[in-house]
């Protein structure tokens, strides 16, 4: 079973190459066949996956330009391990949940490569094949926001791309940078992510480091200020792209911080722990309040992941294990949940083909089951414990609590926030007198749509109850992610800081 | 009296000038050949052609004898056989273009086979010399075939273009004349070696002359590069010429002028001298970015494709100015990748190519390939893989060529060429997206001017498909490729 | 005389040819003005292989003078082609292609 | 023994989910019976476990598997059963119970039946994690699992839709006199939610600094190590966990959701909102006593802010005419009599009234519920009148309560809140006694005009079926009374149990040190009880003698209308927050977000693209031009050779 | 001192033919200027004992450019029509200005560095042709040889532009037209 990952990687690839000769009306089987076959893969990996193992595992290696160093070399650790079985099992619950009707084929094909470079980029352990996944990811949704989106499709999918696309060559050129440096201190080219994190890097060289990949991250994650691509791109995504993009590709930053920044740069990151809390804290409550003026129920939606996705880079600045564990089950069940929140919403655009709160009302009496499902998402949303955006979101706070209770305590605005855009949303959209006649005679969700959301619902309560079998593995990684980074701290400062932030009785 | 003179052939070092002459003697065999019979199929003409190139590809490739020949008026080291490998690569693929479904007037005449032909020998001279007199016949053989072969396309755009391009080129001719003048002026040689020689022994007396001299030298390359601001003609002439020419021409006369510019500024950048540097990085830095942003604004393909083309010389040019042994590599790299990625999207545009004139007389407007995904979804998925490589997407080639480019720029410590290069990059995805988007994200217009695949067959597609599989599997053989690259860069000292 | 001299002349005719090159709308005329330009460089190659005492000047001039001869033929063709096509030779005439 | 602890604990939760299993269909009887049936196998397993702990002193401790390990983080699921909780848990269960069986009368033409009941069956669940956790998370997850039931249960009859607000004092959703009780519905129940989300983050915060501080959010472990740490942080720990039991229990500035969530169904403000919810802010306090005691001066705050609160609910009840916001008033009011209780550091005392004051209170709210079912949802008291004589048991019973509520010997409420007035005399805080003596004589007084109103005096309705008030008053069926009967009997007779009460909870909660003379003893019980008595004769002499309280001149009094409309506390909080807030984000929207950043990043991209046109112009096509441009560049690079020619 | 007299003369000569060359209206007096310069030209090359140079250049203009050139003014008959119309004659003659200045100024100063060395010297005993010949046909046999295949390109380049079959346009006829057109010039035929 050693070649697992590259089976993961490369099925969906093959699979949507042979799709194209697959006929056109039976293609939604042949594509939900193929995600839940990969989606069984990767379970049939985590079941192989060794929990008490905090290093790489299934790792492979083969060099590819050796002159210069790349090779393909991929491997998961428990940090990586869930976002894969989350990227299939999401890419299969939204291709099960799939309405579309358009160019079904070219839909379904795109869907399979994305799944492709998403697991790529989990997996990879090698800088450059990181980078290539990276940048590959954001072709296929180029086109699924471009071609099957709104009015605005193009421009947000330009947008989108450009965006994106620059940001990631800054860092580019962080890590040609950072693999020069290796070749000066140890003679060989490398880019492979075991052999960086050997390097001792000095502080300041670490800050443009850290700078320049964070040009690629915070702009993916994002980060406000740079997050203003996200609501066009989600306002004009078709529901599975939404789906994906929130689940999946917002992911993407946060784990590039965790895998790259971190290790790579303790000093900075120490350095930039309030920096990026701050930022984060702006994220949090600012996009929080976006979300409350909004009249697009998508958007209220795109905006709450900004939010959220601070919460997230709070929780993994925090630089201790209860932070950037938390935050990483954080990334989890805010892919389950907003997920399924874009998932909901296109259940009632695909029925009236508008998201404005101002056409709904009383939902909740035509349309009882949408209105529940709808309801435990929300309250997952605005972290209500024994769901699973309570245990994310507390861990995170939680973690940064040692590094300030100040920016915490603010930044726990966003259980306040979060809940009033949140219910405010659901009052104007399902309670009420049915103001719209037309609303009168919607159906209630039905077939796919609830095979798609009630294994959502499934998970969200079994998680939030019993969160142990992500944690576990991920306490581990975790546990040996900071230790290597108190290691390699030079300076005693940045030392001292990640041992006070890991022990208790030491919070101000 | 004179006394006799002496020569032992084996000093002349012949297999040094053996591949041109294959091309020569290739040239008038056709010439020859269409003297006995008029009634040849084209087809006959262009499978001559790329039997003779292939000839000369395996002189050049098993060449073994010493870097000097013909009193060291050939000079043929390691950049000169890796340039020749890909000017003829080019041609042979470029050549294969002329087999199209369409007639086109050029391909009535033997003698543009002939003509093309003569231009390579031009071109593998240029290379293959450092004598400033040689590389100047060279370059001006290669350059008048080039001028008929594009006037030959003979509408009033090529004619036109041919006009246009003739008369800069005289003028740039004059300039190296000028420029050459003023070193030999100062050395008392015309050969590159020599005059680099004496200039460090002198320790650049005179330095004022030296550097007019580098003016006019700049000014003469600088039109065959295509650096801004000697660029003007580049864009026009593309657009006149027939597209598997401006292919052509995209690639090959810029590897040539390359290797000169290479062999020229050597001189100055091996001593590090500020000047030549800094005016070289301003020079690089616009040319990539100045072209970038006219083609934001382009409404027709392959002009798009020209200012793009000008951008990429501009990455190339800056591995000459970094002037590392691993930037001379990333140069060759970048412009292999470069040549098979505009191979196929230069082809591609010559698949569409119709005879019907459409909207204000540009071949490709953006409008002929909207919706192209509805009609023809292999063509779009190419194009656009086409376009994304061009863009520096990975997987696809030139996102390795870049890589390994801005790699060689950090690494020499130019962070901030680099990033200028990073950022350039992102600027022109906007453009071969708007291709991209043209493709897949619109709906088409029913117009009946706009004929798409009007031109294409087996050939074409051959050609393509050549190109795709080099576009899409590069990762596998970088590595090889980087191999042979440095081995002959190092073998030749840069 | 010194080389100076030599040169200076054969800028100032350098120099002469290039204004014709800018500022001839004649095509066939502005051709004169690049082989003035070529000359000129003739003119300067000659008096420093004199001054060398080394012939490589006289080569060099000797092939421009070839390159410069060739020129003409092409170009003129070039001229030619167009004539037939526009009945001019108005350099204005150069402007179906812009931006 | 766990055997019991468990089914007490999930009993609830699965009545809930099989009502759910139902929610969508219509009115199913055996829903009722079921769950109200799982409600009594709780009750009778919680009573069980008060008999063994009560006998043998043993308190049960389990647990069920670990929620949160990671770090130093490691939260298990874990249960304790102690003389505390078990009191609340009893208290709870018994409560419930009967609530759900007088919900199958009172609901039963409702078409939400099965939901309401899965709803409140998930209520109890959550109430009995928070009262049976044995960690401070473990609260937590049911401090907000009763928030999610109270959210739910209060929007109950979402379709209702929104009223406006309007100045007029008798229509305004703001005021206590008009019929709406808030907004909507859904207005309230997210009002609800929400400011309690906003005491929880104070809580989160007192829970983050234990953690940090002791590393470990167990019961046992956090009081032990309690004394270890400085004082300031302490007083911080406390404070913040205060700020999470204000927002439960209805504390200024916190106290507005609990008015406006009258919209809910009836036996739900019986449950939530008057005998179980709100009370876990004191649980809370009393639970954690341990923090409280260090830090007395936290203490005094809590307890002059219950005072202060107390009076300040009972002044707003006098003038109401909303049935059921009187009673939510009262409940406010006593609810701040046991925080001054708690605050003085009297925990049994707090836990004492607690548990008396559920049981007099919810079967007051019952009756209410009663009486609204007769006049089909009519609210206004001053619309009732003389219906004595129509549903005869539910006005006895209702008697009875408001009687326990006024503190009259020898019923309930009489021994708790006597201890408290005592209890702030004897810790010598005299102002506070003062007030709460007021608060005594007022909160008699309200009770009692409540109860004139609706059932005697003239019938302010009609008979006449044309008429458009017209009422037909009946009374409700047997089994509902039935229910109330437990209640109203431990409302009179809950008091008597006092010893042994507190010979049990003493075992945990610090004893009573504060003693007063025998003589002073005696002269309090007297006052207070003159007090009341004197407030309910004055509210029957009052009523008897000209039908009506307040005459018009005296509504048109400031006073009058300060009361009336709430402190206009809604009208702050609509102008201070909530209005400025809705701005503020569609500033920081339409504004900031798409003028100021979104336009910023555009405006690169057009920058570059008009930088583009412009540079454009240089391709003009025309050939001279061009052979310009190539002079143009040497002649500059001339100029630059020139400049640098003299410096190699 | 001939020879300082000379330069001048020639100098202002050469001047004088070449500044009416590039500022007449007249395409007649310009081509019959251009012709004159080209020989003055050739004195100096004489004059800098460059006697097979200065052949070289009599013989290749005054014979084969200029005819070349009068017989390209013949075809277009209407050269004179062709009014110069400069649109800013102060941009023209600032750039070139400004590039004499530089260059005249900086040339003024004396280049001859010492280190320079003839490699291929003159043999004052051999005449100048003898002299070329040998360096022509060793050193720079190669040079020679590609000019020759330049000029040949030039010649089929120059037939072809000019020659007649040019006049239809298969670029710009589509496929039926072009079977029909059956011209006695059609040599290759072509794919179908």
């Amino acid at each position: 079973m050693e070649h697992i990952l590259s089976i993961l990687i490369f099925f969906p690839a093959v699979a949507a190459l042979m799709a194209f000769i697959v006929d056109k009306d039976s293609i939604r089987v042949y594509g939900i066949t193929v995600a839940a076959i990969e989606f069984v893969l990767s379970a049939y990996m985590w079941y192989m996956f060794d929990g008490n193992n905090a290093g790489m595992q299934f790792t492979e290696f083969m060099p590819i330009i050796a002159q210069y160093g790349i090779s393909y070399n991929v491997g998961i650790d428990g940090i990586s391990l869930f976002l894969i079985i989350m990227t299939t099992f999401m890419t299969m619950i939204s291709l099960i949940g799939l309405t579309e009707k358009r160019d079904l084929k070219n839909l379904i094909i795109t869907v399979l490569f994305l799944e492709m470079t998403m697991v790529g980029v989990f997996v990879a352990l090698d800088a450059m094949i990181f980078y290539v996944f990276w940048e590959l990811s954001l072709v296929p949704m180029l086109y699924i926001v471009g071609a099957w989106g709104g009015n605005l499709r193009i421009y947000a999918s330009i947008k989108f791309f450009l965006y994106t696309f620059l940001g990631s060559l800054v860092m580019l050129v962080g890590m040609l940078y950072l693999a020069y440096v290796y070749s000066q201190t140890t003679g060989a080219w490398s880019f492979n992510l075991m052999d960086w994190n050997m390097l001792i890097l000095p502080f300041d060289m670490q800050m443009w480091l850290f700078i320049a990949f964070f040009a690629g991250f915070a702009i993916k994650v994002p980060m406000v200020p740079f997050h203003t691509w996200l609501p066009y791109a989600h306002g004009q995504a078709p529901t599975i792209g939404s789906v994906i993009l929130a689940a999946v590709l917002l992911k993407m930053g946060t784990y590039g911080f965790i895998r790259f920044s971190l290790p790579l740069f303790p000093d900075a990151s120490v350095a930039m722990m309030i920096p990026m809390g701050v930022l984060a804290l702006i994220a949090i409550i600012y996009t929080a309040m976006v979300a409350y003026a909004q009249e697009d129920m998508k958007q209220v939606i795109a905006y709450s992941s900004v939010s959220h996705m601070g919460v997230i880079i709070l929780g993994i600045f925090a630089l201790n294990v209860e932070g950037i564990g938390g935050s990483l089950f954080l990334m989890i069940s805010h892919g389950i949940v907003s997920g399924a929140l874009f998932m909901l919403v296109g259940v009632i655009y695909d029925r009236r083909h508008t998201k404005m709160m101002s056409e709904f009302g009383g939902l909740a009496a035509v349309m009882p089951m949408y209105a529940v499902v709808f309801g435990i998402m929300l309250m997952a949303s605005v972290g209500l414990p024994l769901t699973i955006g309570f245990v994310g979101e507390f861990l995170s706070l939680l973690g940064f609590f040692a590094v300030s209770p100040i920016l915490t305590v603010a930044a726990g605005m966003t259980i306040i926030l979060g809940a009033v855009y949140m219910l405010v949303l659901y009052k104007k959209t399902f309670f009420g007198p049915i103001t719209n006649p037309i609303n009168k005679k919607l159906e209630d969700i039905k077939g796919r749509e609830v095979a798609a959301l009630v294994p959502l619902v499934m998970l969200v309560v079994y998680l939030g109850v019993y969160p142990k079998p992500i944690l576990d593995p991920v306490n581990n990684s975790v546990k040996q992610l900071v230790q290597v980074m108190h290691i390699k701290a030079i300076t005693p400062e940045a030392k001292e800081k990640i041992a006070s932030v890991n022990t208790i009785g030491e919070a101000k | 009296m004179i006394e006799p003179i002496s020569i032992d052939l084996a000093s002349l070092n012949i297999p040094s000038l053996a591949p041109m002459l294959v091309a020569i003697v290739g040239a008038l065999i056709i010439l020859c050949i269409d003297l006995f019979s008029k009634k040849l199929d084209k087809s006959l003409y262009v499978m001559l052609t790329i039997l003779f190139l292939m000839i000369d590809l395996g002189l050049v490739v098993g060449y073994t004898g010493g870097t000097r020949g013909f009193f060291d008026m050939m000079y043929v080291d390691g950049i000169s056989i890796l340039s020749q490998i890909i000017i003829l690569v080019a041609s042979a693929l470029f050549i294969l273009l002329a087999l199209s479904q369409k007639r086109f007037h050029e391909y009535r005449y033997p003698e543009y086979f002939a003509l093309f032909m003569f231009m390579i020998a031009g071109f593998q001279f240029m290379v293959s010399s450092d004598s400033l007199i040689l590389i100047f016949v060279g370059l001006e053989t290669s350059s008048m075939a080039l001028y008929t072969l594009i006037a030959m396309h003979n509408r009033a755009r090529s004619t036109e273009a041919a006009i246009k391009y003739f008369t800069m080129g005289a003028l740039a001719a004059a300039f190296f004349a000028f420029g050459s003048m003023i070193f030999y002026a100062l050395t008392g040689s015309v050969e590159l070696s020599i005059i680099s020689e004496v200039l460090v022994a002198s320790n650049f007396d005179n330095y004022p002359i030296i550097l007019i001299g580098v003016v006019f030298m700049i000014g003469a390359l600088g039109f065959k590069l295509s650096l801004v601001p000697f660029h003007i003609w580049a864009p026009d002439v593309y657009d006149g010429s027939s597209s598997a020419l401006a292919g052509f021409m995209s690639i090959v006369p810029k590897i040539a002028g390359f290797i000169v510019a290479l062999r020229f500024f050597e001189i100055f950048i091996a001593v590090e001298n500020a000047w030549v540097q800094a005016i070289l990085y301003i020079i690089v830095v616009i040319t990539m970015t100045i072209p970038n942003m006219i083609a934001l604004v382009q409404t027709d393909v392959k002009r798009m494709l020209a200012y793009s083309s000008i951008s990429h010389a501009g990455f190339a040019m800056g591995a000459i100015l970094i002037g590392t042994t691993q930037a001379t590599s990333a140069l060759f790299l970048y412009w292999i990748l470069f040549l098979f990625t505009n191979l196929g999207s230069f082809a591609m545009l010559w698949v569409h190519r119709s005879k019907k004139d459409v909207l204000n007389d540009s071949d490709h407007p953006f409008e002929k390939f909207s919706g192209l995904v509805k009609s023809s979804p292999i063509a779009a998925a190419i194009m656009g893989m086409f376009m994304l490589s061009l863009a520096g997407v990975p997987p696809f080639s030139l996102f390795w060529g870049k890589m390994y480019l801005i790699g060689s720029a950090v690494n020499a410590g130019y962070l901030i060429l680099a990033l200028i290069m990073a950022v350039n990059s992102a600027i022109a995805v906007y453009y071969y997206l708007k291709l991209i988007v043209y493709m897949f994200l619109k709906d088409p217009v029913d117009d009946d001017r706009m004929v798409v695949m009007g031109n294409v067959n087996t050939t074409l597609k051959t050609v393509i498909g050549i190109s795709v599989m080099i576009t899409v599997a590069s990762i596998i053989f970088i590595d090889p490729l980087l191999e042979m690259i440095n081995y002959y860069v190092q073998i030749s000292g840069y | 005389m010194i080389l100076n001299d030599y040169l200076i002349l054969s800028t100032i005719i350098f120099v002469i040819g290039l204004i014709g090159v800018l500022r001839r709308k004649n095509l066939i005329m502005l051709f004169f003005a690049t082989e003035i330009m070529l000359n000129a460089v003739n003119i300067a190659l000659a008096a420093i292989s004199k001054f060398h005492g080394d012939l490589t000047g006289q080569m060099f001039a000797f092939f421009i003078i070839a390159i410069a001869a060739s020129e003409v033929a092409i170009g003129l063709g070039l001229l030619i082609l167009w004539f037939k096509r526009r009945n001019s030779i108005d350099l204005d005439t150069l402007q179906s292609m812009e931006g | 023994m766990e055997g019991f602890l468990y089914t007490a604990l999930f009993a609830p939760l699965v009545g809930s989910l099989i009502a759910a299993l139902f929610g969508n269909s219509p009115k199913k009887l055996f829903v009722g019976l079921i769950t109200s049936g799982l409600l009594a196998t709780a009750m009778i397993a919680s009573l069980i476990l008060l008999m063994h702990v009560f006998s043998t002193e043993h308190t049960i401790h389990v647990t069920m598997m670990d929620w949160i390990v990671i770090g130093n983080v490691n939260i298990p699921f874990g249960f304790v059963v102690d003389q505390v909780s078990v009191v609340m848990m009893v208290v709870v269960t018994i409560v419930s119970t009967m609530v759900h069986i007088h919900s199958i009368g009172y609901m039963d033409h409702d078409k939400g039946f099965n939901r309401f009941f899965s709803y409140l069956s998930a209520f109890v669940f959550s109430m009995m994690i928070l009262v049976m956790s044995d960690n401070f998370a473990g609260l937590f997850i049911g401090w907000e699992g009763v928030g999610l039931c109270s959210w739910l249960l209060i929007g109950f009859w979402y379709h209702k839709e929104d009223k406006e607000v309007v100045d007029d004092m008798y229509n305004s959703p703001y005021s206590t006199l008009s019929p709406h009780s808030s907004i909507s519905p859904g207005y309230a129940a997210n009002e609800a939610f929400i400011m309690n989300r906003v005491a929880d983050l104070g809580m989160l915060v007192g829970i983050f600094l234990i953690f940090w501080n002791i590393g470990s959010l167990q019961y046992d472990v956090v009081f032990a190590e309690i004394g270890n740490l400085g004082h300031g942080l302490i007083v911080a720990i406390a404070i913040f966990l205060f700020i999470g039991a204000m927002g439960k229990s209805a504390q200024f500035p916190f106290n507005a959701w609990l008015a406006n969530a009258m919209e809910g169904p009836t036996p739900v403000s019986a449950l939530i909102h008057a005998a179980t919810m709100v009370t876990a802010g004191v649980y809370l306090v009393i639970r954690a006593n341990e923090i409280f005691v260090v830090v007395p001066e936290v203490g005094y705050f809590i307890a002059s802010l219950g005072a202060f609160v107390a009076i300040g609910a009972a002044t707003m009840a006098l003038v109401a005419t909303n049935m059921k916001k009187i009673i939510a008033y009262s409940t406010l009011s006593q609810l701040g009599y046991m925080f001054v209780a708690a605050g003085l550091g009297a925990y049994w005392v707090a836990l004492f009234h607690l548990a008396t004051h559920a049981f007099f209170k919810s079967v007051l709210f019952l009756g209410a519920g009663n009486v609204m079912h007769a006049m089909n949802d009519e609210i206004n008291i001053k619309k009732m009148g003389g219906l004595k004589k129509y549903m005869p048991h539910t006005a006895l019973i209702m008697t009875v309560a408001s009687v326990a509520l006024a503190g009259i010997y020898p019923l309930a409420g009489f021994f708790s809140k006597d201890l408290i007035l005592e209890v702030a005399f004897g810790s010598h805080a005299y102002i506070l006694w003062l007030v709460l003596w007021i608060t005594a004589g007022l909160t008699a007084f309200y009770s009692f005009r409540l109860v004139m109103y609706v059932f005697h005096g003239k019938e302010n309705w009609s008979h006449d079926k044309e008429d458009d008030n017209y009422q037909h008053p009946h009374e409700t069926y047997p089994f509902v009374i039935a229910a109330m009967a437990p209640l109203a009997i431990l409302a009179v007779s809950a008091g008597w149990m006092e010893h042994s009460f507190v010979e049990m909870v003493t075992k945990v909660l610090p004893v009573l040190d504060i003693h007063v003379s025998t003589g002073t003893f005696w002269a309090l019980v007297a006052v207070t009880s003159a007090i009341a008595l004197s407030g309910i004769a004055f509210a029957v002499y009052k009523f008897n003698k000209d039908g009506q309280y307040y005459g018009e001149k005296m509504k048109d009094t400031f006073v009058y209308r300060l009361l009336a409309n709430q402190y206009y506390i809604p009208y702050l909080m609509e102008r201070v927050i909530i209005k400025p807030y809705l701005e503020m984000s569609k500033v920081s929207w339409k504004e900031v977000d798409l003028k100021i950043i979104d336009t910023f990043v555009d405006s690169v991209a057009k920058t570059i693209y008009n930088m583009g046109q412009g540079s454009r112009a240089m391709q003009t096509g025309n050939l001279s031009k061009a052979l310009k441009w190539m002079t143009l560049g040497v002649v500059i690079l001339l100029l630059a050779a020139a400049a640098a020619g003299n410096l190699k | 001192m001939f020879e300082i007299i000379a330069f001048y003369l020639f100098a202002f000569l050469t001047i004088a033919m070449f500044s009416i060359t590039v500022f007449t209206k007249n395409a007649l007096y310009a081509l019959s200027s251009l012709a004159a310069g080209m020989i003055f030209i050739s004195a100096f090359f004489f004059l800098l004992e460059a006697d097979f140079l200065g052949v070289v250049q009599i013989i290749v203009y005054t014979g084969a450019v200029m005819a070349l050139y009068a017989f390209g003014m013949m075809f277009f008959d209407s050269i004179n029509d062709v009014t110069e119309r400069i649109a800013n004659p102060k941009v023209v003659f600032g750039l070139t200005g400004m590039i004499a200045l530089l260059i005249v100024v900086i040339f003024a100063a004396p280049i001859i560095g010492e280190n320079v060395q003839a490699y291929y010297p003159v043999h004052p005993t051999y005449g100048n042709a003898q002299d070329v010949g040998l360096v022509l046909f060793t050193k720079y046999l190669i040079p020679f040889e590609v000019a020759a295949v330049m000029l040949l390109v030039a010649m089929i380049g120059g037939i072809i532009l000019a020659g007649k079959k040019m006049d239809v346009s298969f670029t710009e006829m589509d496929e039926q037209e072009i079977d029909n057109h059956k011209s006695d010039y059609e040599i290759t035929k072509d794919v179908k």
